[in-house]
């Protein structure tokens, strides 16, 4: 495949996009890039998109509490509907339209099968409070897909139920809590480092405990010296991510976990990066006490614009006893879901409940069906090409962007580049900004906090060669124009269906809900 | 292997470009001993898409379909016909693989709505403003009981015996580990709400009394009270709607002085796939905003002057705020989010409104046909579309009694509430629009055979 | 809604647009709008994206007709295969999108019910061939559909099996033969106005037929003084479209199915055009003997990019015994599908089978559900909307767009407009060109080919009053440009994924197929 | 009503707007007799969404499905495994809810679709060109017919005993009135197709001899001597394929000297449905392109030289030539084709011989075991993944009486022959790779029971 497809000269201004620029249309329209109002601007007041009867609720026993004034919902026929929603989403990108390389976020393919085994009737349309021997094919998919996270993993025990990975984070922080508290021994600091993932603080003091972070060194890593220095008996956990969110595997992984056992602490693995490893390591060898899984990342459930993800929590034995409810259990060849009721007599020591009803089960479907069709030797086949993509990427720019620890050795599946060298006052932002006219989705950037003017690129491993190579050209040609100081770079993108947006204006006034004109004036 | 677009000759030529003999090259941070040179043992290999359907849809068959059978069950989670085209709407892959917005550039389709759907929401809410989701409606309990303590810098909150019992295990997990008190008791199987225990309980530590609407046992009760008295003692009042649709009908928990209305979004939209992935609905006033968890999508303009949508206040979050981020939330719901939001534009003000009066018609006739049975009463003096009846046998063993003639007949207090003695013989029963006549007659039948 | 609904005035050309024309990606792409090569250019010989087992034929009993050289078939993994026909999606234009008043072919919203119901297994996974005993629900879905059409329609019998409009033609066509035969009268012309769709002449030809053409009058309708001059015993049918291809009822149509019939000639009429009248008019009741019904349009059924369609045909009595194999019948309360072994007893003079199998069945369950849908009362308001629809359009741009037939009344389903009056070398062309950039579908043009650069504007009912508004805007900023013969408009689209494309080379030098660049090297 | 987006008031304001009173005034052309004032009688009103989703559920339910059976069926209709991502390319709006491509700036996808597709299908029939899709395979037979007799201005064709007979029905009922002569035969039990009595025919006034390859019965013949023997005599081979899959494994017809390759394309991607929408498939010589029905999509350049595709060669379409045009087909099947080019996309050279080497397989091992039954016997020296059995006792009872318990057994010969007594006990027999073991032995037991 060419870098151009279209087999053609890019065009001299003076010809096409010139034309172009002179044209201005009254709809606002520009051929299929199509502007879309709001709901509120569409609606004509009594419009529906369904068919129901009207009926008379003469003897309504509504305690008296009857709607006394409008809601102030628009309604739109189906097909203005299905039109609104249709050319809002072609102002999306998407993996489905090219490459999303959002470090730390594993944008991989989401194969269909997964969204036609979800929707299945025995799937979809079960009630969570069904009786048990009615959903014993939904027990079944949990009890698999735990097992399977068990393999992989080699750990003792999984909570299921967490709705996401910070979740998760939540979940594996408050079986430390409940363990330390079980042997009276309360603990109130958690280290994490400074590259972590802003969840792992957030999620500490969320669950009550006062955060310190470990620097990082040179490599990357976590300075391991500096942590034994901290690990007194104030310490209940450290959080790390491994791969950590520089893409780097953190070699000294198990000797940290050894240290922060001998100091009475725990040790917390933030799994966000696990499809670089799985197949290849199992967390469970180094040492690790809790570690969640986005299985909206290594295994695949589509992420949807912002969730719905899930966050599986898997535990090793000294956690496993304090493992949240509900969870499944098999009794005989029957599987039975252990509610409240029961944890008296099956988990004493379980801290709780974190959510209603009995986790993802829409996530687990995809993710069971997504390793099944991987299988032991997909899976390792995953974790192998990421990291191939990741290194060929690192390789290929290393010359003509900052790559920080690319002489400390490969990567994982992720490579990251710093703005070192960009002139003229030209950003990360400004280089992500102009990979928008190039076709492609801009890396992650800022983060981690570590290097400066970060450029985190995660392809996956379900980007092929060409896909790749096209993305370094680009990459390429927009490095070079950035340590040029081209000025231009500012400008972009001005393909896209917005340019830049002022972020600050959205801050300083928030308009956070749509009012009609009237309405807005008067709230001036 | 059908998703792993590399080819072998690409691998190698890849690895040479890289300046590497083997893919072990690239793993080299990995200690040897942590290392699996082989797959790991016992786990199956890769599998062909027909091998993996088959499988999964024999799993599928082992549960029974709630649309197959007469169907009862609510209690946080309600089977409303979605329109077809919610489900082709959210498959489309510019949604559904697509990541937070965090480019608004190229995610004007997820920003703008995500906006839509945050005025849809503080609309049927009665708030001035709501947030772009949360996980549901559990976890967006636990979060609005933690705001309240951060505005009223009090840390006591008073829990309604009629919260669903599932919020309330949520909520006293988190306390256990932030200190929060709660006062929370069990319902009374009554026509009367405990109201009255509540505003007595409120005093000057109290962050925020909780109360839902409709309660667990489907019962309506009027939140004005309520709210003056937490007022008037500076606290807050947080409301919880479990039931969506109900609000086409009746009166908005904000307009009856809610602080802070959150809930499940999961009836309109979402449909009931065992418990989740559902959608939390979460709304204020605007005067709250910075104490708000979440995301939120707001108006701004690009650089020619035109209208656009950008995720804004971030500083409330954790990826500024870090360990003083308002939540932990990262990843919520945005794509459940948009199925609501899709379901109600296709609703609007009248299909809503028309929804709700026929669930609540078809409530009040199945009541008064299962009230009849001899032995059985309805508990409820008010209600919308699920009431609880008291009937002369334990509850829990009549549901699985039904099971066996194939009705899902209701949810068994005692399921809920394990060991509770007196709630032992409640059974809430959930009727809405997909529910027919046939239906009710079965479910008659059966439960006059169980309480015989 | 505002005609601009990005609430943004019209960016003067120095702005914006100035540096997205001095901006030139090295991808090609630009932003949203990717560039995407062939499959054959992605290739990389032996990719699939399927798993499949390599079984050894050892034994294999293929007449040693085994393959002895490659396909040529490039295999794409699943998330490239996903990725390219989303782009290439992308490139298109839909219903889906925005306003498609392609007049004649009533492209209106396609409910995604139907294809919901199309998908149920018990009809999409349903062999033709099985015995009739397990496909009884599928033989009540085409009897429930045919009961609907007859009542629509006011006719005594309809064949389900012809599988687009043509091919209803064809079938209509074959039972007038039939009965002519039958009755010893072979005629051997058949007589079509020239406004008439080039499938008319070219069926009856087909059906081995000679073609006439009957004149239209100053008010675009059939001129019934010509027709009658020429009804002579050589006239086997004339075909009639009514509403006519110029959105007009031809209000002498129950006279001249009169007079054809006084002529021992059948009034075959052309269907197209029924969503103007459906429930308002039974053709039955105008004398037709035939007529197709095009479910891919009054019904709904998606058009997808050409095809499949469906068109059955009802017929009047003298018609009914003539109709094609198979068809089914209600016997007791089972339903038969009579197939060729059965019409010695039940259908004697049937001239035939026009198709493998049974017709379209994924096209019956969609208008069925369509029509059920409706009812009687909405199809009715179809008809009424789509015209009303018409009307307004043809009313608001009257004064800006020569239309010839506007003075004679109002027009039914579609608007017909003239390049009267373009300056400068503008021509119809040009203006639908321009119509692309502005966000909308053009209409059909020069077809009728009785209206000098016709333009038939189609709105159909699904549109909103707020789409018309924008469109009616956006055509009379055009035509005032057209009339002052603004150069600009020959450059038209500009926006659009590509300009205006060279069909003049497309058929001197016709490449078809893709040929490997050695090969097609090789070829020249 | 859910599809209208007009409300009362926006109808009131348009006529307004058009200087109307009443809707009727726009139908004043209609006489007042063919007018209708009310609603048609009989007929039932609009409905809910879920109201007709439950009648066609109800209907849906009415048939035993393909894939809930053992099921052997085939005869021009196969059923096969098409992955999930076929089905959810198709229903991209942009592919489902556009029109024939007739503007090509904004219809490139369709376009490029097309120019991918007539590639592959030209490719897979060893053919120079294809055309963009047929209705189906039957009538592009007889289009096939039809254009032999133009070029070589002969109307006698010849039809082996081999073709599928609806395709044999088709071309009858055309050539009534075509005036063309067609030799046809029903075929034999035998393993011998009819390529002696096919050559034997073949004289100066045949425009084209048609052969189905692999033929009715599953038999494999090679075409190379037919092809020869036509040639010779100036007429033309036109080969008909109904399992294109077949291809995968064996010789394309184009190879052996078929002049015009058509076939059914259903096979691949496009599934049962009993018996429609299918997608015909149209392959010939480049020198006969002028001839060919149909649409076909070419490449060119636009205005600022960039590689594009549009329809062309319409000069050859009724929209232009009218009754001149080489046939009347306007809407062809492209939705089909782009399932049949994506699935085919997906296999891919490798994939599409796996997928044929196992369907070959899994029938060769069922023919073994079937014709091991006491009195059956199969007739097939070759074939791909159909053959045919002759059984000791009359078909078309035996399919019926096989349904009793649950198998749809196959095709009888009966069902295609009625009333050919010398076919009575022929059962087609089709083994894909959706056929499981357990499938086999449930028609093996089956068939032994009906046989004995
Ligand atoms: C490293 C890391 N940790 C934690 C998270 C939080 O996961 P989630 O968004 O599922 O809550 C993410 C995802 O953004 C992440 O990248
Ligand atoms: C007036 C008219 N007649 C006949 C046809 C042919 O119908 P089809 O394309 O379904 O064969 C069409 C559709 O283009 C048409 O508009």
């Amino acid at each position: 495949m060419t870098v151009n497809p279209s087999g053609w000269r890019p065009a001299a201004p003076e010809s096409a996009d010139k034309q172009a620029a002179e044209t201005v249309t009254v709809t606002g329209n520009r051929a299929l890039m199509l502007e879309e109002p709001l709901i509120f601007e569409l609606d004509r007041g009594e419009t529906t998109g369904v068919d129901l009867p009207e009926v008379e609720n003469s003897g309504a026993r509504l305690g008296g509490l009857e709607r006394n004034r409008p809601i102030g919902l628009p309604g739109l026929s189906e097909p203005e509907a299905v039109r609104h929603y249709t050319r809002l989403s072609r102002q999306n990108y998407a993996i489905d339209l090219g490459l999303f390389p959002l470090g730390s976020c594993t944008m991989k393919h989401n194969p269909r099968l997964n969204e036609k085994v979800a929707r299945m009737p025995g799937f979809a349309d079960v009630h969570p409070l069904q009786p048990q021997e009615t959903v014993q094919g939904a027990l079944q998919v949990i009890n698999e897909l735990a097992h399977w996270l068990l393999d992989l993993t080699g750990m003792q025990a999984v909570a299921m139920s967490p709705k996401a990975g910070a979740h998760g984070e939540l979940c594996g922080l408050l079986c430390i809590r409940s363990a330390l508290e079980a042997r009276g021994d309360a603990r109130s600091i958690v280290l994490v480092p400074e590259s972590a993932h802003g969840t792992n603080p957030a999620t500490a003091a969320f669950a009550g405990y006062r955060v310190e972070s470990i620097p990082a060194n040179k490599a990357g890593r976590v300075d391991f010296e500096a942590l034994k220095a901290r690990l007194r008996e104030d310490v209940a956990a450290v959080m790390i991510t491994n791969p950590n969110t520089c893409g780097l595997f953190e070699p000294d992984m198990k000797a940290i976990s050894d240290a922060v056992h001998a100091a009475g602490a725990f040790v917390y693995c933030d799994g966000a990066n696990f499809n670089a490893i799985v197949g290849k390591v199992r967390p469970g060898d180094l040492g690790i006490d809790a570690m969640h899984i986005n299985l909206h990342k290594t295994f695949s459930t589509p992420h949807g614009g912002g969730g719905p993800g899930s966050g599986p929590v898997v535990l090793s034995a000294a956690l496993a006893p304090f493992a949240p409810l509900p969870f499944v259990e098999k009794k005989g060849d029957e599987l039975v879901l252990v509610e409240e009721e029961t944890s008296g007599e099956h988990h004493a020591s379980s801290f709780g409940r974190m959510t209603a009803f009995h986790g993802q089960m829409g996530m687990f479907t995809r993710a069971l069906a997504y390793i099944l069709s991987h299988g032991a030797d997909g899976l390792r086949q995953v974790a192998e090409d990421s990291v191939l993509n990741a290194n060929y990427v690192l390789r290929s720019l290393e010359d003509v962007l900052d790559a920080p620890f690319a002489q400390s050795g490969p990567c994982m599946h992720e490579a990251i580049f710093s703005d070192r060298g960009f002139a003229g006052g030209v950003s990360t932002l400004d280089l992500a900004k102009a990979l928008i006219d190039e076709g492609f989705h801009p890396m992650t950037m800022y983060f981690p906090l570590v290097v400066h003017g970060a450029m985190l690129v995660e392809p996956t491993e379900t980007e092929s060669k060409a896909a790749l190579d096209q993305f370094i050209a680009a990459m390429r040609s927009i490095a070079a124009r950035a340590k040029s100081g081209d000025e231009s770079l500012k400008a972009a993108p001005v393909f896209a269906p917005r340019r830049r947006l002022d972020e600050t204006l959205a801050a300083r006034k928030p308009v956070l809900v749509y009012r009609e004109p009237e309405q807005a004036k008067a709230a001036e | 292997m059908r998703y792993l677009p590399l080819s072998d000759p690409d691998r190698s030529a890849m690895l040479a470009a890289i300046g590497a003999t083997s893919i072990d090259d690239l793993f080299v941070d990995v200690p040897k001993e942590a290392r699996l040179d082989g797959l790991i043992e016992g786990l199956p290999l890769h599998a062909s898409e027909l091998a993996v359907e088959r499988h999964m849809t024999a799993l599928s068959r082992k549960n029974m379909v709630a649309g197959e059978v007469p169907f009862f069950l609510g209690c946080g989670a309600y089977r409303h016909h979605v329109p077809a085209s919610v489900d082709h709407i959210i498959q489309r892959g510019e949604f559904l693989t697509s990541y937070t917005p965090y480019q608004p550039e190229i995610a004007q389709g997820t920003l703008q709505v995500l906006f839509e759907f945050q005025t849809q929401v503080a609309r049927l809410y009665g708030c001035d403003i709501a947030n772009a989701s949360m996980y549901d409606g559990s976890t967006a309990c636990w979060e609005a009981i933690q705001m309240a303590g951060r505005i009223t810098r009090r840390n006591r909150a008073i829990l309604s015996s009629g919260l669903h019992p599932h919020y309330v295990s949520v909520a006293r997990t988190m306390a256990r580990f932030t200190g929060d008190t709660l006062e929370t008791a069990d319902p009374e199987l009554d026509a009367e709400t405990d109201a009255d225990r509540l505003i007595a309980a409120i005093d000057e530590d109290t962050s925020c009394v909780v109360v839902q609407y409709p309660d667990i046992l489907g019962r309506i009760a009027d939140l004005g009270p309520i709210a003056e008295a937490a007022h008037a003692r500076g606290a807050l009042l947080v409301a919880v709607v479990t039931e969506p649709v109900a609000l086409g009908l009746i009166r908005a928990p904000g307009e009856m002085g809610a602080d802070i209305v959150v809930g499940e979004g999961q009836s309109i939209g979402v449909g009931l796939q065992f418990g989740g992935p559902y959608v939390g609905l979460f709304a204020c006033a605007e005067k709250f905003v910075r104490q708000m968890p979440g995301r939120l999508a707001g108006e701004t303009v690009d650089a020619e002057g035109k209208r656009g949508f950008v995720l804004t206040l971030s500083t409330r979050e954790q990826h500024i705020r870090r360990e003083k981020a308002t939540s932990n939330i990262c990843t919520s719901s945005v794509l459940c989010a948009l199925a609501f939001t899709a379901h109600l534009t296709l609703l609007g003000e009248k299909g809503l409104r028309q929804l709700a009066s026929l669930n609540h018609a078809r409530a009040c006739a199945a009541a008064e046909r299962l009230a009849a049975i001899p032995g059985v009463s309805l508990i409820n003096d008010s209600f919308f579309n699920e009431f609880t009846l008291r009937l002369p046998v334990e509850a829990r063993p009549a549901v699985h009694a039904m099971v066996e003639k194939g009705v899902l007949g209701g949810v068994s207090l005692g399921r809920l509430y394990p060991g509770v003695k007196a709630l032992e013989n409640g059974l809430v029963v959930a009727v809405t629009e997909t529910v027919t006549d046939e239906d009710v007659d079965a479910l008659e039948a059966a439960l006059r055979e169980v309480c015989a």
